[in-house]
């Protein structure tokens, strides 16, 4: 476990970064945990993010590399919904990074 | 070597046992591992696609949410044994996604027609 | 592409011997073992075992020694050891559980 | 021919892990291959050393780790339903910031990919339900 510290308090996350309350993430959360990652978040995250949180809402699960794209398909457009397009956002595992910005559990159901 | 066709069998009902939350769990991953998967639900587990579920109010999570989120898997070849289904009073629009009813005979088909079948 | 079914619960679940019953086509073997040889002295089961057609019934000794059981005179099972289990997994398709 | 195992139940409650032992150990000797045993649900409970039968009764965490050991067998716990009944390893146990573990080669934490890989490989899958 590790803490990290956001606008005066600190949140704790487990090794590899996920949060370990999930009711403490906020979008101030999430652009500490991308830059853990190295990641500057761009309109094109945060898109992703909230379908991903959408997701997680309706079906109480992180999803999958191929549900997350599908998801991403039908909430912003065929053209966004590529393993292509979410591979350059979040290069080291779509999924499971997208889920630990979000706030999300690690997905299981990966490979 | 021509991909292997997967059945899911459900047999269980949901919260009672860890049963129909470890038979999801693998039809999610086996979905993720773009093998073709279908699930057929007998005996006491056609009530776990029912919508009505309230299941936080026993601490646990909603199987039936998670069930809704099988088609996003490619799974949508999800069917119901017609006779467990009628014992428990379980009728298509009570569900959260669209199932087909088959009989005893489909059933024996369906077991002969996939490579792999596993039971819950 | 015939299938073995194996059961491992008396004849006491009923609905489970009726779907694994339901489910036997023509060519298939059924293999009862654990629990489940208790089908070689439940009336019922042992009568409704003995009218399936073209398909074969297997009691795994072991578990029949075990629970001091054996076939009747009548039945057409035939009783094998955990050998015949692997022969029988070999020569079908596929094994189906049912438990 | 090339087999699969997959068990779910626990060697104190259910005596799936136990006829799985025995036909796998028959497949083995009738020359056949394994290339894998899966542990789900409660059967995870196996891949504990810390279980403690009587000395009279079978310890059925040793005979697959003797028979996986003999055979180089691949036995695969499948991890998420391990670490919920407090089964894991050392690698684990640090991860989850837990004072001592209770699992250790040959039995292997992994996902459930695992299964649905034994399932495309190998001819046969046989499960030892409870």
């Amino acid at each position: 476990m590790r803490h990290i510290a956001i606008e005066g308090t600190t949140i704790a996350v487990d090794d590899e970064g996920y949060l370990l309350n999930l009711d403490e993430w906020s979008e101030a959360v999430a652009v500490c945990l991308a830059e853990e990652e190295e990641i500057l978040l761009s309109e094109a995250h945060w898109e992703i993010i909230h379908v991903i949180r959408d997701f997680y809402l309706q079906y109480e699960l992180s999803p999958a590399m191929r549900p997350l794209v599908k998801a991403v398909g039908l909430a912003l457009g065929p053209q966004k919904g590529k393993s292509i397009h979410l591979m350059k956002l979040f290069p080291e595992s779509p999924a499971k990074q997208a889920a630990k910005l979000a706030g999300l559990p690690k997905p299981t159901n990966c490979l | 070597m021509q991909q292997k066709k997967i059945l899911l069998i459900l047999s269980r009902a949901p919260y009672g046992d860890a049963h129909a939350k470890e038979a999801l769990d693998v039809a999610l991953t086996a979905a993720a591992f773009g093998l073709p998967v279908s699930l057929l639900l007998t005996q006491d587990a056609p009530s776990l696609l029912l919508s009505s579920q309230q299941p936080q109010q026993i601490q646990q999570k909603n199987l039936a949410s998670i069930c809704s989120a099988l088609p996003m898997y490619d799974i949508e070849n999800i069917y119901i044994e017609a006779l467990a289904a009628q014992t428990q009073q379980v009728t298509l629009d009570q569900l959260v996604l669209p199932a087909e009813f088959v009989n005893e005979t489909d059933v024996a088909v369906m077991i002969r027609n996939h490579d792999v079948v596993l039971r819950f | 592409m015939t299938t073995l079914h194996t059961i491992n619960k008396p004849p006491s679940d009923s609905t489970l011997w009726h779907s694994c019953t339901t489910a036997l086509l023509p060519g298939d073997a059924l293999l009862i073992i654990e629990g489940g040889v208790y089908a070689a002295t439940h009336t019922v089961i042992a009568e409704q075992l003995n009218n399936l057609d073209d398909i074969t019934i297997h009691f795994l000794c072991a578990d029949m020694e075990a629970r001091g059981l054996h076939l009747s005179d009548n039945s057409k099972a035939c009783v094998v050891d955990d050998q015949q289990f692997v022969s029988l997994a070999c020569q079908h398709a596929k094994v189906v559980s049912w438990f | 021919m090339l087999f699969s195992i997959l068990i779910y139940g626990s060697a104190h409650n259910s005596q799936s892990a136990h006829t799985a032992y025995r036909f796998a150990d028959n497949v083995l000797n009738a020359g056949h291959q394994i290339h894998r045993v899966f542990f789900y649900g409660d059967s995870v409970h196996t891949a504990s050393v810390l279980s403690a039968p009587p000395r009279d009764e079978q310890n059925i965490h040793q005979l697959w780790k003797e028979l996986a050991h003999a055979h180089k067998l691949d036995l695969v716990v499948c991890i998420a339903a391990a670490l919920k009944r407090g089964v894991m390893d050392e690698a684990e146990a640090k991860r989850h910031e837990k004072a001592s573990f209770n699992s250790q080669a040959p039995y292997e934490l992994s996902g459930l990919g695992q299964l649905s890989e034994a399932a495309i490989i190998s001819d046969r899958l046989v499960t030892f339900g409870a």
